[in-house]
């Protein structure tokens, strides 16, 4: 009865290691199953999707005109204080004076990604980019100004 | 039918022993020369070697692991593993304050001595064989047992708790599986009669143990495989290292250089069991045999000897690394139970069939 | 001086310089491994004498075995890292002599004794000899002392795990006491 | 001595040991401080604390919008689950209607990542014990989970998909096409699992009966989630206090009687399945209509307390806040699943193996910055 026990114990943990072995040993003759993407060298076919949060961007059209009124909604709709929107008062043709950026300064090292700037946003200005390759050597490189130098806002955005 | 690649090592070192005595006129000198010839040679040979391993393992894991493994430095990665070896030179090799210096800068030397000198009496090739003297396979035991020395010394020396109980890991280990190594040797010692690896080796010329020698020495070599992968330190035995629980065991605190020779000496005592488990097993340099079938046998002879070995050896180097990396790490206390209650039964009980296949002669 | 006669002096100034090493060290982990050495150094000696078997038994049991078990023990031990005390003069004084004497005795044997050289014809030391040897109750047979050695080895493992088991006396005695409280239904 | 002056040795002869802060197997910044007697554990005192980041001091000063987002930090493998626990209190001290779309697709995302996260827990197990290749083999599997969770949520470990009334924005087009590919692939690797690790000799020997937990010590520490259930405390939130709907679908709660380290495993393994058979029963199901609740842009709890409690892929996490009325939470404290299991483990540990250990610390799934906040 011992001894039936023991060999049977014996025959089984052999049958279990051999069965945890022909899992590895299949993957090992199927080269096919290699999950890896080789990084830096697929960048050029890379895709993100679509919805992916990777930095907040301000879109410019081609006459380098945003949507961004400096309505401030997005600096208080963030958590981390990430935003900080400068405006200066802007001379306009009719000689009114009107509220403009001077500088949307985005902390990149102080996001967290979670798009409540974009949702807050009432003119659709800022979105969230498909870039992801933020490593810098500076941290100070992160902070961004996103406003194109010169930019203004575009007609009809209130 | 001539093998493809013949070049008569033994003929190729006795011309160098010839012209030597010619030129230094006999006598202790040129002993001297051809040892230090030797040392060089197989010291080079083994640094290949264990490059290769390393870069072996590493593909290996990265197949099972459905990754691809180094594939950056050199092509297909294969300079990865000089790379490590260089970073590892260059780095600073700090010694803890606490330690005790001499034992622990002698700890690493220790452990590549023994493994080293288990390298000697391996048949590499037909008629290639540094010393091939009368008892083997019992020498290789002897000398792979002084690493435990070494893995002793150097977990007590490094002031570590961590490297302290890696260390009492270890000498339970090593001490108690060297008994089931030592049965499963014997059951071919008792079916060759000697124990000197030439003669064991010569022995398979009309096939290899394995086939020959029934149901008794496949146990028994799925019991030396287990052992020695028990005996060598290598997962799922690496208790005496187990990152997950004691961080790296008895080398925790060496770095650098030293730390280098542990894995030096790690992947020369894979080689070595590797290769007793080839010679002994599976015939060594001999090369696959199927009866009279001159034809197929013919194919068979003309491939070299060496790369028989060598193409043996690393199977069984393959089977091990699989297992490291299949397996989960066993607990201490299973550790010894696997050995007091399993291996080493049924080794005893395997050992004593054997000898009645011997006497009877049952085997082919 | 060819190169036995060489390698013989480096291996006896070995054993010898390891071994006075041994007992004058005072930390006992080195005295352990100095010892290693010189038992090492003897191994080196059979193998020199082409005595390969004794050599590798010598390294199995000595090294593989004794000394593995010492290094354990001290393991064991508390405070095995420091350095030992310093031993007294009178028995620096004592051990040196008896040291001394021990050598002289066993000179003065090897001189009075004749050894003539074996003239039998050499034994071929295969595995199948061995055994046949080892195990052989003839006149010249090792039988006695193979058992002796082994009785030996049996002895100092029972030894081993009379000191490795730790007695909890109290923890015992409470047990039985427990058990003996237990009213009988 | 050590260099704090604490003596390495005891005067019973126990060593003690310091298992972390860095440490391999203490997935994180936890440290153990360990009595050992050779070497089995005498004692095991957890030192917590490194990785505080004050979480619900950091709460209290944001707006009950911004708050949920802080919590994705806290147990970040299963960041969806805490979001949608944040969520919830919000809404219910709002008393808001979420629209049944956004709460069939916040109850499909929050049993995906309970999927990868004891995915991920199954890897880190094998890992733990020394099997290195488990855990690439769960991740290939999390890799396709989390695909989804890109594809629509934007992020893959934060996903920070929730807003107070509904879900951010609405599920990708090709979301319910991808839910199903994985499924099935996700199906067919669970095999390959039981064959590599759960039915392997080394792995049994290494958790069955090792760390028992009895039912009276998981209900008197207050463990919850698999690691209860394992000890046969019937404890599942979606079962006892449902949200979200769970009321409305068939599943089992997963329970076991033995309460060891191979029970815990089990447990979990089975409630893969249960939540696979939950994705089953909902994605073929999602109604159509809003995905969001209009509520005004300064979101203002009526002064009162709060309580919602969730499931996460953990235990059992609870949210309590109480309002003064004004847009920011007065007090917020969340009651973490992780904080009390860790106690389970001095109990576990003892008159266990140093090996034991680690195999306990595996399958309690501790995430340590849950623990810490």
């Amino acid at each position: 009865m011992f001894l039936k026990d023991y060999v049977g114990t014996v025959y089984k943990s052999v049958r279990s290691l051999l069965t945890g072995m022909k899992v590895t040993g299949y993957y090992f003759t199927h080269p096919k199953e290699i999950q890896t993407q080789e990084y830096p060298d697929n960048r050029a076919t890379l895709q993100m999707f679509d919805r992916f949060k990777g930095e907040v961007i301000m879109p410019h059209d081609d006459s380098n005109e945003h949507r961004c009124t400096g309505c401030q909604a997005c600096e208080i709709a963030c958590p981390n204080g990430t935003i900080k929107i400068i405006t200066k008062q802007e001379l306009q043709p009719d000689g009114k004076k009107k509220k403009a950026i001077d500088a949307f300064v985005y902390h990149l090292e102080l996001c967290t990604l979670c798009n409540m700037c974009v949702s807050a946003c009432p003119s659709d200005a800022i979105k969230m980019g498909q870039s992801f390759e933020h490593s810098v050597y500076d941290k100070r490189q992160l902070k961004k100004i996103l406003n194109k130098p010169g930019s203004k806002v575009m007609e009809g955005v209130e | 039918m001539k093998p493809l690649l013949e070049i008569s090592l033994s003929g190729f070192a006795s011309q160098i022993d010839a012209w030597l005595n010619a030129a230094l006129g006999g006598g202790t000198l040129v002993v001297a020369t051809e040892m230090v010839v030797t040392g060089v040679v197989l010291l080079g040979f083994l640094v290949v070697l264990c490059f290769f391993l390393g870069y072996m393992e590493r593909k290996v894991a990265g197949f099972i692991e459905i990754r691809l493994g180094p594939n950056r430095v050199g092509p297909k990665g294969s300079l990865q593993i000089v790379a490590d070896t260089v970073k590892l030179l260059m780095k600073e090799g700090i010694t803890p304050a606490s330690s005790d210096k001499f034992l622990f800068h002698l700890a690493p030397v220790i452990v590549v001595t023994a493994a080293l000198l288990a390298v000697a009496p391996i048949a590499f090739a037909k008629n290639l064989q540094i010393w091939d003297l009368n008892i083997g396979l019992l020498y290789v035991s002897a000398v792979s047992s002084l690493a435990v020395i070494g893995i002793l010394m150097a977990g007590w020396s490094s002031y570590n708790k961590y490297s302290l109980l890696g260390a009492m890991r270890s000498g339970a280990q090593i001490v108690s599986y060297e008994l089931s190594v030592g049965l499963s040797l014997i059951s071919i010692v008792a079916l060759t009669g000697s124990l000197k690896i030439s003669d064991i080796v010569m022995a398979q010329q009309d096939g290899w143990w394995i086939f020959k020698g029934h149901i008794p020495v496949l146990i028994s070599f799925v019991i030396f495989l287990i052992a020695s992968t028990a005996e060598i330190n290598r997962a799922p035995f690496d208790l005496t290292e187990a990152e997950q629980e004691l961080t790296g065991g008895y080398h925790t605190e060496y770095s650098g250089m030293k730390f280098a020779m542990f894995l030096l000496a790690e992947y020369i005592n894979l080689f070595v069991v590797s290769a007793i488990a080839a010679t002994i097993f599976l015939g060594g340099w001999m090369p696959f045999h199927l009866g009279h079938w001159q034809a197929f046998n013919g194919i068979m002879d003309w491939i070299p000897s060496s790369m028989w070995f060598m193409g043996k050896t690393l199977f069984v180097v393959f089977i091990i690394m699989q297992f490291r990396w299949t397996f989960p790490r066993l607990r201490i206390d299973q550790l010894l139970n696997l050995e007091w209650k399993y291996l080493l039964p049924i080794s005893m009980v395997n050992t004593i069939l054997v000898a009645l296949i011997t006497i009877m002669g049952w085997h082919f | 001086m060819n190169a036995p006669t060489v390698i013989f002096y480096i291996l006896a100034a070995c054993i010898l310089a390891f071994g006075l090493l041994a007992v004058t060290v005072r930390k006992i982990f080195r005295a352990a491994v100095f010892l290693l050495f010189s038992l090492i150094g003897v191994a080196g000696l059979y193998f020199l004498l082409d005595y390969e078997f004794i050599g590798a038994v010598q390294i199995i049991v000595y090294v593989g075995g004794i000394v593995v078990l010492l290094i354990f023990s001290i393991f064991l031990t508390h405070g095995s890292g420091g350095q030992m005390k310093k031993p007294r003069p009178r028995r620096v004084v004592f051990g040196a002599l008896a040291g001394t004497l021990g050598a002289s005795l066993t000179m003065s044997f090897i001189n009075n004794q004749q050894f003539s050289a074996n003239d039998k014809p050499a034994v071929a030391a295969t595995a199948g000899e061995i055994g046949g040897q080892m195990l052989s109750v003839t006149e010249h047979g090792y039988i006695l002392p193979f058992e002796v050695v082994s009785f030996l080895l049996l002895a100092s493992m029972i030894g081993c795990i009379v000191i490795a088991v730790k007695i909890k006396l109290p923890a015992q005695q409470m047990l039985t006491a427990d058990t003996d409280d237990v009213p009988t239904r | 001595m050590n260099l704090l002056g604490e003596p390495e040795v005891t005067e019973e002869g126990e060593f003690i040991i310091n298992i972390g802060p860095q440490h391999p197997s203490t997935h994180g910044v936890l440290h153990l401080k360990v009595w050992l007697d050779g070497e089995t554990i005498k004692k095991v005192e957890p030192h917590i604390g490194y990785i505080h980041r004050s979480i619900e001091k950091m709460s209290e000063s944001l707006s009950y919008r911004n708050f949920i987002y802080v919590t994705s930090r806290m147990d970040y493998i299963s960041a969806h689950i805490n979001n949608q626990a944040c969520a919830l209190t919000v809404e219910k001290g709002l008393q808001v209607e979420v629209p049944a779309r956004a709460r069939v697709v916040r109850v499909l995302l929050a049993e995906l990542t309970r999927l990868a996260s004891h995915q991920l827990w199954w890897g880190c197990t094998g890992l733990d014990l020394g099997a290195v290749t488990p855990f690439f083999y769960a991740f290939r599997e999390r890799e396709a989970i989390l695909d989804i969770m890109e594809e629509t949520c934007g992020a893959r470990l934060t996903q920070n998909f929730m807003v107070p009334g509904g879900i951010m924005y609405d599920i990708h087009p090709n979301f319910q096409n991808r839910v199903k590919t994985v499924l099935i692939q996700v199906k067919e690797k669970l095999k390959e699992y039981d064959e590599l690790v759960t039915d392997n000799v080394i792995f049994q020997g290494r958790v069955k009966g090792v760390g028992v937990l009895t039912a009276e010590d998981a209900i008197s520490l207050g463990i919850t989630g698999p690691s209860a259930r394992a000890s046969g405390v019937s404890c599942d939130v979606r079962k006892w206090f449902p949200y979200e709907g769970y009321e409305n679908l068939q599943f089992d709660e997963v329970l076991d009687t033995g309460g060891d380290c191979l029970a815990r495993y089990m447990v979990r393994m089975r409630e893969m399945k249960q939540s696979i058979h939950i994705i089953e029963q909902l994605i073929d199901n999602i109604p159509e209509g809003d995905f969001q609740a209009k509520t005004k842009m300064v979101i203002k709890l009526p002064k009162g307390e709060f309580y919602q409690r969730v499931e996460t892929a953990r235990g059992e996490l609870g949210v309590y806040i109480v309002s003064d009325g004004g847009s920011s939470p007065y007090r917020i404290k969340y009651r973490t699943p992780n904080f009390s299991n860790l106690w389970a483990l001095p109990v576990l540990a003892k008159n266990a193996k140093i090996g034991d250990l680690i195999s306990i610390m595996a399958t309690l799934d501790l995430i340590i910055p849950d623990i810490d906040r």
